[in-house]
């Protein structure tokens, strides 16, 4: 299962590097999306920083949405799918695989999300580094749960066209625990109940993709 | 006439711009209310010009006369792709002098400004013109895309000035030539600034022209890559 | 037995020896790429019965199979932003193969020259090269071929009828879809051909 | 031109039709973030209904650049540029006719996504009837300016998520100029400033469109 | 001649009569798609002079010489949400064919029993016979085909001869890449075999 995983998220990494969606598409994405939030609420708004969580992890949702989108398109070009199928890898492994490097990938722009907020919505510092643990946490959860969901949501011929809807609703409880842990590290307040929210998530999801990736494969 | 004044470009500059850190840092009085910030005043205002105006300006010309089959050529193109890249050095520059004199005159590095916000995004622009030149392999696809989208950023730039004329707006309005046509700075200082203009505009030219030689000598290194890959090719299957 | 919500085999009863060639012909849109798949365990059965290689197709372990079949199709791309020769690489360690089986395997399908070209620039023919070249470091038991001769040149084609002789020699078996009669007429064992969904011989 | 135009848009809502992809996929991904966005502002913000402008149009952002990206890929299919490239279809209608087909598609959900922020944000019914007619023609602006830029990513060989990073810095202004008139009618204010801005870029970006649509085709 | 940043053609000194059949032969990777994508301007010329149907394809406006070509590739689909009958529709109309004509082409080319399923349901053979009847809804003045043969069942490549016959008798070009020697030996005018991206014979 290790080995597994270790190969496609090696193999997943080594594809981003080369097409370097990630640092030319994605991630200017999201640091303008954060310019444009700024914009939105106008100036009164974004100067205060109790916006600035709320803003990371909307935006941050939005660049996790796209990285699904593309890590799982990886797996669906014309013909991919039936030659990889014979390899017969472990679902197990080709999930954590691909939950770690969508993990990665995350953690990249989550950091670069940081500090564009830092820079552009006065998010203090010292804060935001208290937070970094908790955000990190977070984003991991939100690629397992993303690999779950992406693997639902493909090969959308049949009735699994509907099963996007169900992303949203998945990753809201983590948005919000990660807002709250994030607000609390900024302004003071109690952290630990929302790192419980999002480390069960985390276990939870991991769990999950190990037992029933190869069900989703199948279909 | 030409070769002179090609030769003479790259002193002309220097000089320009030796005089302009002259006669600002020694020549010219400090500011009443300012002090020696107001020395900041022949540096950004020009860098800020030759960014927006003058390396958007020259980008937008040599895209439209790519775009015009009479006056197609891959020098336009070439103009095009080094002037945007300039751009990004001097709009970097601007936001940089800019944060170094909003620090204390407005107490922040960086505000929600109209000026500052559109400087940004123009910023974000010449680099999203960067991004689709890198995506495109095909020389002939590369240069119309990077044209076209030169263009629609030319569109947008008086968009983005009209949409933020109507905010309220911290930055420095037209504060050298008032409505009335009055002067309101010392006479050395209006002169430190008028050469400071030049000798930025100069500066953006040479550069350009530095540039676009150093692109001319890879794509010469890039033929001679294709005439190898040619001989592999006919080599190949033989 | 059924497909995709739509009945794309009806009335297909089929039997393959171990170890033999067969060729499965038939009209366009007979169901032949769907009875190959079905075969690789790459469609669900809905209906009706099938064991291959041991492996129930209703019921049984669908994984088990796949890992056993050799699958080279219409569309026979691999991951477009990988080289050719990482591509293989992938699948040799995916498979825990030696990795020096790699270049053996391009040399042989002749896209020694092209190992560092990202597959989505190779031409037709290349692609079903490097098909070939993924089956030679797959070494599967059941090699499911759909249209092999399609787009290959004539060294290719002569190539592939050396490769199935030494595929079956090495007690492999295979199955082939094809319009045109296979040059080594002499390996097939027995023609299928399909009309409409159904075997009618 | 007219004639291609109508061809085009009718062959891009039929497909659409028939897919469901914005009913199906985009729609309900801009309900839910709108939800989301709600919460992650938290109630305090959230309720107060001088967030709703911002966030419908963030909201509406995301969802044109998913359409945007979807009305390209129509034509991307393998093989399909190649056959449809031989039709020699007038590059200025084909322009109008995909712009139309994405002007209706946002439309549609332009009209659910205020709909939800009615429901969901409390933003006032009058107010945002008075900013309907604004609104519909800032999605008409985002629509032309859409697919000119899409036309510039198509076909590469980095997926369309390039996309995003030329659209936003254009889509800034506009998004600016839709907030503000959506707030002026909320709030009372000025409106015909912003009216300007927008209507002179749909001009300017049909012009372009009609003008260098063909350009792009080309490439 | 270049393309794509790669020299994919070089040497390639080529002239093709009217209303003549050109067959395009050599290995995989030979650049036989790249010369035909080149001939109909569906590719950019880089270097090099040429000219097809009175359109230069350097300096003049490829779109003219696009609209008088016809091309069948390898990957010949079209709008894959929309159906078989929509797709021929759509065709005649950008065409201002009338649009009457649409099912005679389904009959000719034999799909008319699949024409309301949705293109990318089609089996790869079928799919072919759509690229056909999109061809005989356009009725181009130069037919440009790559691997004609590939797909196709024996009663699609006999149909495909007769219109090739059809074809030439009306005055249009036809060039050809192929692999399998055309069974039309007889309507051939000239072969070019194409070596590395040159013309060798
Ligand atoms: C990050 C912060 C800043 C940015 C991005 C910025 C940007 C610009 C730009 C783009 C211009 C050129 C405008 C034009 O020519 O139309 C400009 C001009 C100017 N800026 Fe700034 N600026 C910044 C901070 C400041 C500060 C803090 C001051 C002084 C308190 C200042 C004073 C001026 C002045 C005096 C001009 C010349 C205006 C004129 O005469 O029209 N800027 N700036
Ligand atoms: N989802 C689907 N819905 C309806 N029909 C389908 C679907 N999938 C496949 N078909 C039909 O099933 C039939 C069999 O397709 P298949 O690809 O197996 O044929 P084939 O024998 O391989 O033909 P070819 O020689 O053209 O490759 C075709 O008529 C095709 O249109
Ligand atoms: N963008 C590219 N970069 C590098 N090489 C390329 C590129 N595009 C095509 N090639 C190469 O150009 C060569 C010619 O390809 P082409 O598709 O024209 O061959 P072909 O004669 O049609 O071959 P086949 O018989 O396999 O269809 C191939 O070797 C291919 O790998
Ligand atoms: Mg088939
Ligand atoms: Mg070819």
């Amino acid at each position: 299962m290790i080995r597994v995983a270790w190969l496609v998220a090696v193999k997943d990494l080594r594809i981003e590097a080369r097409s370097r969606v990630l640092l030319w598409q994605v991630l200017p994405f999201g640091v303008i999306a954060l310019l444009l939030a700024g914009l939105a609420l106008g100036p009164a708004q974004a100067g205060t920083s109790s916006a600035g969580p709320g803003l990371f992890y909307l935006v941050t949702l939005f660049v996790t949405l796209l990285m699904i989108n593309r890590s799982q398109s990886l797996e669906n070009a014309p013909g991919t799918r039936a030659s990889v199928a014979t390899l017969g890898l472990d679902p197990a492994g080709v999930f954590l695989g691909k939950a770690l490097a969508l993990t990665v990938e995350l953690w990249v722009s989550g950091l670069v999300l940081l500090g564009g907020s830092v820079l552009l919505l006065h998010t203090a510092l010292t804060g935001t580094l208290e937070a970094l643990p908790s955000i990190l946490v977070t984003l991991a959860t939100l690629a397992s749960a993303g690999t779950l969901y992406g693997a639902l949501t493909q090969g959308g011929d049949g009735p699994a066209t509907l099963l996007p809807v169900l992303t949203l609703p998945a990753f809201a409880p983590l948005l919000i625990a990660g807002e709250r842990s994030f607000s609390a590290a900024l302004h003071g307040g109690a952290l630990w109940e929302w790192w419980v929210v999002v480390v069960v998530a985390l276990v939870a999801y991991c769990a999950v993709g190990i037992l029933l990736y190869g069900v989703l494969e199948e279909s | 006439m030409m070769k002179v004044t090609q030769r003479l470009l790259g002193p002309v500059t220097l000089l320009l711009l030796a005089l302009t850190f002259w006669m600002g840092l020694w020549v010219t009085p400090p500011d009443k209310v300012q002090g020696n910030l107001v020395r900041l005043l022949y540096v950004h205002p020009p860098i800020a010009w030759v960014a927006l105006y003058v390396s958007f300006g020259t980008a937008t010309i040599a895209s439209c006369l790519y775009l015009w089959r009479r006056t197609r050529s891959d020098a336009m193109d070439r103009i095009a792709h080094c002037a945007m890249e300039i751009s990004v050095v001097f709009i970097v520059l601007t936001l940089v002098t800019g944060s170094i004199w909003g620090r204390p005159t407005w107490g922040v590095w960086w505000a929600w400004d109209a000026r500052l916000t559109s400087t940004a995004i123009l910023g974000v622009f010449a680099l999203a013109y960067l991004a689709l030149r890198r995506a495109n392999d095909d020389p002939t696809v590369r240069a119309r895309r990077s044209a076209v989208f030169a263009i629609l950023t030319a569109i947008n730039v008086p968009i983005i000035h009209f949409s933020v004329v109507w905010w309220k707006t911290l930055h420095q309005g037209a504060s050298v030539l008032t409505s009335t046509g009055q002067l309101n700075v010392h006479g050395s200082m209006l002169w430190t600034m008028l050469i400071g203009f030049v000798g930025f505009t100069l500066l953006f030219f040479w550069l350009l022209r530095e540039r676009y030689r150093l692109e001319v000598s890879r794509d010469a290194r890039v033929r001679t890559r294709v005439d190898e890959a040619l001989a592999t090719r006919r080599s190949e299957g033989a | 037995m059924l497909s995709r919500g739509f009945p794309l085999l009806s009335g297909v009863d089929l039997e393959v020896q171990r170890a033999t060639l067969t060729v499965v012909t038939g009209p366009n849109g007979a169901g032949k790429t769907s009875l190959l798949r079905l075969l690789g365990g790459l469609d669900p059965l809905h209906s009706g019965d099938g064991v291959v290689a041991g492996v129930d197709l209703r019921d049984g372990d669908r994984r088990l199979l796949r890992r056993r079949v050799g699958w080279l199709g219409h569309e026979g791309s691999f991951y477009a932003d990988l080289s050719v020769r990482e591509n293989l690489v992938f699948a040799a360690r995916a498979l825990e193969r030696p990795v020096g089986e790699v270049d053996g395997a391009l040399s042989r399908v002749g896209l020694e020259h092209r190992s560092h070209t990202t597959t989505k620039q190779l031409s037709a023919g290349q692609r079903r090269r490097l098909g070939l070249a993924w089956l030679l470091v797959r070494r599967p038991e059941l090699w499911l071929l759909d249209e092999p001769y399609a787009s290959l040149d004539d060294a290719g084609r002569e190539f592939f009828d050396g490769l199935l002789g030494e595929v079956l020699a090495g007690g492999a078996t295979v199955v082939v879809s094809a319009h045109d009669p296979l040059r080594a007429a002499n390996l097939v064992a027995r023609t299928v051909r399909m009309v409409g969904g159904r075997v009618s011989a």
